[in-house]
């Protein structure tokens, strides 16, 4: 077994809202990231797939507040550091980000090799600007950047363009683990692609060690990463490696995401859409039983009652369901 | 370079555009209105004044001047030669000096005193409002408020509390003028002294007037940049807090140097009536006694060197504006 | 429930933005034809001018240059009075359901324009209420429930439910819906879809997808046209465009869908 | 729209400009119901009264009923009030130049002070360095300090017509007291006198009023025509757009003020009544309102609920009406309200450059400031006849700019937190 890189237990973050009422949008999540390895996390809008990705980091500035669990990176527990300390030795070295509105991530009156080099500076003080050139420089050929973006100022940039200058400047102190939420999102179809090799080069080319890809587009992530965790409501729900995720899901709620991809390839056109009928519930005030219970169509009395916790099952599988895997997977044989 | 240069034409272009309205506006309304002054002020020449010759030579070359007796448009041609060549005619209440030799007295004297005062009052009221919106907390509540009241003192009232204050109570400033009028203006250092020392309420005025607008505008930027997305990634790559507010107040000063240009219109009025608190000698007290003189000659080239004078303000921050907003270029250039 | 006849065909279609150094064309000269009761796709990425393309059909926009024929008559709605009589005949579904809706007009306010649209303006109350109803029970809504509601007050999917409904009232021959599902989650999609498919053959009209997303284009049409650059460069069935496609540009974007069963060939960028 | 309300009404800010807004609007309109003089009546022979509450000489002396009061300070107080610490001191001063020992001397104790005066001062004395005018001075002092001390009674004398002679008709004691609701003839001046000899108050209430309405008139005509301006050139678009939006911009870059002091001077002093001065004023502000209402219509109208209810037949009226105007509802209301109160503060400089309202008719706040200034109030210290109207004026603007950040909290989520 590869070393674990990112080892994260039982994470809890919540948001403080102006009213004085707390979220619950990472909610005892775990997780773990083996060296040359990568996670995707799924889910839908509002399942805190955003708010793990920005949890991760041990950097929390208001409205979002860590409550408990603990953040292991690289055999070094970050929880309880000090926030200045976690930005000078974590942030950029360690853990590093793409954000999810690349667009407007870099400073618009600020040039992107003045920036790398505020980023440089705020870890390695005292570096001279031609150290500064000389590492951009590199690290941007190295991924198939041409170097005189680096004089450019962010407008100047055209979408993709802007988005692999993110990235590259994301990983300019080379972290050990990189957390892209939602890099591609916003992109046409083939300035993702050239934003999702960037991202598998990174890995190739051994600049981060792991990767945790977020997004909500599932054929994308089983074309990138390793694992898949599904969130829902703050929790995870299911996890597995990418195959299995895909192919033979277990808790009910995976099996309906799963069952809701559209992809252009033969033999879609016979496939029926799977569809949930309902909303998740709220997160200011989550069930106490299973917080899909509402949507399920397996739901027993007992499901409401306490909330589940994730059994584990076959071969690193785990799933946050009351109801034991094979009766699952026999169910959904029954419906075809 | 070319993007800049593309905006650097289009504003000019808008410049001379502006001029040109200003011009005519300064021609046209007044014989719009009911009465046209222009008429009647020649009408009245014949029995105003006490001393007749220089009823006389007012009316003639008034009538000359602005060509009153002939179509508008000539008027308009008149008009707008005699302006080229600084021919303002006499001033009706200080005569025999002409318009433009009463103007070159005091011009220098708002240019001098109101743009210093606008800038560094722009500055100041940044800084704080930039502070605010960073700290928030106590400062916050407490620089808002104030900033907002500040604002809305009207100018003159400011200046009044000064002048009561600082000269009437205190006497450490004297109350009125621009340097003390036993003294014949020269380069001495008793002089120049003296002018420093009376150009301090009225400048302190104006600038306390300009802090409070800035600050709140200034507020409500920063923040908004605050929560910028920049903001957050550069946080999450490690950048110091510092560098960050360097980042944010840059960037939310820029729109604010667009909003000094667009009030700087507004703000020239209000200084004006500060400058006749003072009694101080600028175009503020010329309009002051042109008005009380009904001296329409004087009035009108006033009000002309007013708006030029806002309008090359304007026109200076938008060159400025475009020389470091790295967005303008890129815009120009699409 | 196909036939041949040509519900809405345009020639020369071509919209221009803007003037001298600026202009940009966002449609170029596009030349299609929509038959009735076949579900069409017109598929591009951003700025390939699909929703320019959208907008002209609805008749929201001018064309600057061409024809639009709707049922074999030259489209002419100049006045305000043609394009009311045209709107009754083609309708549309939005993007962003949060967008849609007007903040300050309730849910039945909504509904009953549709109703006094399709000139039911002086039924008795007790029918448009029955008319509400029948419109709301058939996207699984409750409108006893959502009377005094604003349509903010639901959730995305359930605000594109209720702009079906809206549809079902209005009954028009064609519906145009500017991607109906991107916004909202997937496990909503179905639903969404499968209600616009039963509305379909509930009353008769031809469905226009706009979209991006060449999978769903694949999924729910018998006829896609492939747009780039304000042209259109393939049209024909669905599973010839997508499964053999003779352009370059369609099998590009194809190719750069991740996909579930192909190989995801990244060196191709 | 009942959430929206609550929320404007949590905002602290809003409520305290209300409040203050409130206020002043409750006295200008309850003021006159009880106090109805006109406002530009003129009380005082002399200008410039201090504030404060004038008692009729003639009745007080005059008056049947008197009543004694034991006060131990009313002498106290009338000395204070006659002998002041520089008077102590100027006594001072003649009684050590005059061979005194300043030990001997205590000021403070005012009999002994007195006692010493009366026994050395003597105005034909001339110490060195005394000039006439200090003499006279110390003359005045001698006979203003005439029985300051005295216990017994001031005497009323009237004059014999038949004689010529005076008789005396009645003793004054100090003990002796009116009752100053008894009095007949008083007046109230707590804001005293202007440099007409009005009464103050009652002319700042009255024009603050003037100064509101010309506010709200001014406000109105500029939010009516950035309105419609905004609306037509935002939705329209094209030439139309292009044409307003040219306009917008000059006057935007050409100073406001100036076309006012421009315009108001050429309208001449007989047509500028305060209406008239606030429809000018209207007419050269409206540029601001126009550009926030062109820019937010522009990001509306396109728009799906906008297309949606084109889509549904309706109107360009209707559509500009319910799908447009209730969106920027809030942000018209917020304009309004600066404007009213820039109308107030551009009419307020207008006065003070000598272009306000024809003074005949009504006070306006503007007007009142310029005579205290002509009259030179601030310098002669006269304090109650500019600082109040400063006050009234910086109040007024500042609850209504108050009540703009309260609102804007709540429509401009962006500011929160």
């Amino acid at each position: 077994m590869a070393k674990v890189v990112l080892e994260v237990n039982e994470l809890t973050t919540r948001y403080i809202t102006r009213f004085r009422e707390s979220i619950y949008a990472v909610d005892h999540v775990s997780l773990k990231v083996e060296s040359g390895k990568s996670l995707g996390i799924a889910g839908e809008s509002g399942c805190g797939k955003s708010t793990l990705a920005l949890s991760l980091m041990g950097y929390y500035f208001a409205p979002l507040h860590y409550t408990s669990g603990e953040i292991i990176v690289d055999e070094r527990n970050i929880t309880g550091l000090d926030p200045d300390e976690v930005r000078k030795t974590i942030l950029g070295t360690e853990i590093s980000y793409i954000p999810q509105a690349a667009m407007n991530a870099l400073n618009p009156t600020r040039r992107v090799i003045n920036f790398i080099e505020d980023v440089i500076q705020a870890h390695r003080p005292g570096i001279t600007r031609t150290e500064v050139y000389a590492m951009a420089k590199e690290r941007f050929e190295l991924l198939g950047l041409p170097a005189e973006v680096l004089h450019k100022y962010p407008v100047e940039l055209s979408g993709g363009m802007k988005q692999r200058t993110v990235i590259a400047t994301s990983v300019i102190l080379s972290p050990k683990v990189l957390i892209a939420d939602e890099p591609s999102s916003a992109l046409d179809v083939t300035s993702q692609k050239m934003v999702i090799k960037m991202v598998m080069d990174l890995m190739d080319k051994g600049i981060i060690k792991s990767l945790v890809f977020i997004t909500h587009e599932l054929p994308l992530l089983y074309n990138v990463t390793d694992d898949i965790m599904v969130m829902y409501a703050g929790q995870v729900i299911e996890k597995g490696s990418a195959q299995e995720m895909v192919f033979d899901p277990i808790h009910p709620y995976t099996k309906a995401l799963m069952g809701s991809i559209i992809v252009p390839e033969a033999g879609l056109r016979n496939v029926k859409l799977a569809a949930i009928p309902g909303t998740p519930p709220n997160l200011k005030n989550p069930p106490s039983g299973c917080r899909f219970a509402e949507r399920c169509k397996y739901v027993m009395p007992e499901c409401r009652v306490a909330s589940v916790e994730l059994q584990k099952a076959s071969e690193g599988r785990a799933y946050r369901c009351l109801i034991p895997e094979e009766d699952l997977r026999k169910a959904y044989k029954h419906e075809k | 370079m070319k993007g800049y240069r593309d905006y650097f034409l289009r504003k000019f272009a808008w410049f001379i555009v502006t001029v040109v309205v200003a011009f005519t506006l300064n021609f046209i309304l007044p014989r719009l209105m009911p009465g046209d002054p222009v008429a009647a002020i020649a009408a009245r020449m014949a029995q105003g004044m006490s001393n007749a010759t220089g009823v006389q030579a007012v009316y003639e070359q008034y009538t000359r001047l602005f060509a009153i007796d002939k179509p508008i448009l000539e008027q308009y041609v008149v008009y707008i030669g005699n302006v080229f060549r600084g021919d303002f005619g006499y001033s009706i209440s200080q005569y025999p000096r002409t318009v433009a030799d009463v103007i070159s007295a005091s011009v220098w004297w708002t240019i001098a005193l109101q743009f210093p005062a606008i800038i560094v009052g722009w500055i100041i009221g940044n800084t704080l409002g930039a502070l605010a919106a960073y700290v928030r907390k106590g400062f916050d509540k407490v620089l808002l408020p104030l900033s907002i009241f500040l604002s809305n003192m009207p100018a003159f009232g400011m200046a009044i509390v000064l002048l009561v204050i600082f000269s009437v109570d205190l006497k450490w400033f004297p109350t009125s003028g621009g340097y003390d009028y036993a003294m014949i203006p020269n380069m001495s250092w008793d002089f120049v002294w003296s002018v420093i020392v009376h150009y301090q309420l009225p400048f302190w005025s104006i600038v306390l007037i300009t802090i409070g607008g800035q600050a709140i505008g200034m507020r409500s930027m920063a923040i908004y940049e605050l929560n910028a997305d920049y903001v957050k990634y550069a946080r999450f790559l490690g950048i110091k807090d510092f560098k960050i507010i360097q980042y944010v107040f840059r960037n939310a000063m820029l729109p604010q140097i667009t909003g000094l240009a667009l009030s700087i219109g507004t703000m020239v009025g209000g200084a004006l009536v500060a400058e006749i608190i003072f009694n101080y000698p600028g175009l503020g007290s010329t309009i002051l006694t042109a008005v009380l003189g009904g001296d329409y000659p004087l009035i009108s080239a006033t009000t002309l060197i007013i708006t030029l004078m806002a309008l090359v303000a304007f026109f200076a921050l938008e060159i400025v504006y475009g020389l470091i907003d790295p967005r303008i270029k890129a815009a120009q250039s699409d | 429930m196909k036939s041949n006849s040509v519900i809405l065909s345009g020639k020369g279609v071509t919209k221009v933005f803007g003037f001298g150094a600026h202009k940009t064309v966002a449609v170029d000269h596009v030349d299609f034809s929509f038959r009735q009761g076949e579900v069409i796709s017109i598929v591009g990425e951003s700025g390939s001018g699909k929703t320019t393309l959208a907008k002209m059909l609805l008749g929201l926009i001018s064309t600057s240059e061409g024809e639009i024929h709707f049922e074999g008559q030259l489209r002419d709605i100049r006045s305000h009075k043609q394009k009311k009589e045209y709107w009754k005949n083609i309708q549309a579904i939005f993007q962003d359901p949060f967008s849609s809706y007007n903040i300050f007009r309730k849910i039945d306010a909504v509904l009953l324009d549709c109703i006094k649209m399709r000139g039911g303006g002086k039924f008795p109350y007790e029918q448009k209420l029955a008319l509400m109803r029948e419109a709301c029970s058939f996207v699984n809504l409750k409108f006893d429930e959502l009377t005094n509601k604003y349509p903010f007050e639901l959730s995305g999917g359930q605000q594109q439910r209720l702009m079906i409904a809206r549809v079902f009232l209005l009954k028009p021959k064609i519906l145009l819906a500017d991607e109906p599902t991107s916004m909202i989650d997937a496990c909503s999609r179905a639903t969404i879809l499968d209600m616009l498919m039963a509305l379909r053959s509930e009353i008769g009209m031809t469905p226009i997808f706009i979209t991006h997303d060449i999978g769903l284009a694949y999924y729910v049409s018998d006829t896609v046209y492939i747009m780039e650059r304000g042209k259109f460069v393939e049209s024909g069935s669905a599973d010839e465009v997508i499964l053999r496609p003779k352009e370059a540009y369609t099998r590009r974007l194809l190719n750069d869908v991740p996909k579930l069963h192909e190989e995801w060939d990244l060196s191709t960028v | 729209m009942k959430h929206m309300f609550r929320q404007i009404f949590q905002s602290g800010r809003f409520l305290v400009g209300f409040a203050i807004f409130s206020a002043i609007v409750l006295t200008v309109v309850i003021y006159p119901l009880f106090i109805n003089d006109p406002p530009l009546e003129i009380l005082s022979r002399g200008t410039f009264l201090a504030p404060g509450i004038y008692v009729n000489v003639y009745d007080s002396v005059n008056f049947s009923t008197r009543y004694t009061l034991l006060l131990d300070e009313a002498v106290a107080r009338r000395v204070g009030a006659r002998l002041n610490p520089d008077d102590r001191a100027t006594m001072l001063e003649w009684l050590t130049g005059n061979g005194i020992p300043e030990a001997e001397i205590d000021t403070a104790d005012t009999a002994a002070l007195l006692e010493l005066w009366h026994n050395n001062f003597d105005s034909s004395v001339r110490l060195p360095g005394m000039t006439n005018a200090d003499r006279n001075y110390y003359i005045r002092l001698t006979t203003s300090l005439e029985g300051l001390l005295a216990t017994e009674g001031a005497i009323v004398a009237a004059q014999d017509t038949a004689t010529g002679g005076l008789t005396e008709t009645d003793v004054i004691n100090q003990t002796d007291y009116v009752n100053i609701g008894e009095v007949p003839n008083f007046r109230v001046l707590p804001l005293g006198t202007d440099n007409f000899g009005r009464d103050v108050l009652t002319e700042l209430v009255s024009a603050a009023g003037v100064s509101l309405t010309i506010g709200l008139v001014a406000g109105t005509v500029a939010t009516t025509i950035g309105l419609l301006l905004g609306l037509v050139s935002g939705y329209m678009g094209g030439l139309i757009d292009d044409v307003i939006l040219f306009i917008t911009n000059l006057f935007t870059v050409i100073p406001g003020f100036v076309l006012l002091i421009l315009i108001s001077f050429s309208i001449g002093q007989e047509q500028r009544g305060a209406f008239t001065i606030a429809v000018v004023i209207g007419l050269t502000s409206w540029v601001w309102t126009a550009r926030a209402v062109r820019a937010q219509v522009i990001s509306l109208r396109n728009r799906d609920h906008v297309n949606l209810s084109k889509l549904s037949g309706h109107s360009i009226a209707y559509i500009l009406a319910m799908d447009i105007l209730p969106y920027i509802a809030s942000y018209v209301v917020m304009a309004l309200i600066l404007q009213i109160s820039s109308g107030i503060l551009a009419e307020a400089g207008l006065s003070i450059l000598g272009l306000g309202p024809r003074t005949t008719e009504v006070p306006t706040l503007g007007l009142m400031m310029n005579w205290a200034m002509i009259y030179q109030a601030h310098i002669l210290g006269k304090w109650w006849a500019y600082f109040p109207v400063i006050l009234v004026i910086a109040l007024i603007s500042f609850s209504m700019n108050l009540m703009n950040t309260g609102l804007d909290q709540v429509f401009n989520p962006t500011l929160r937190g």
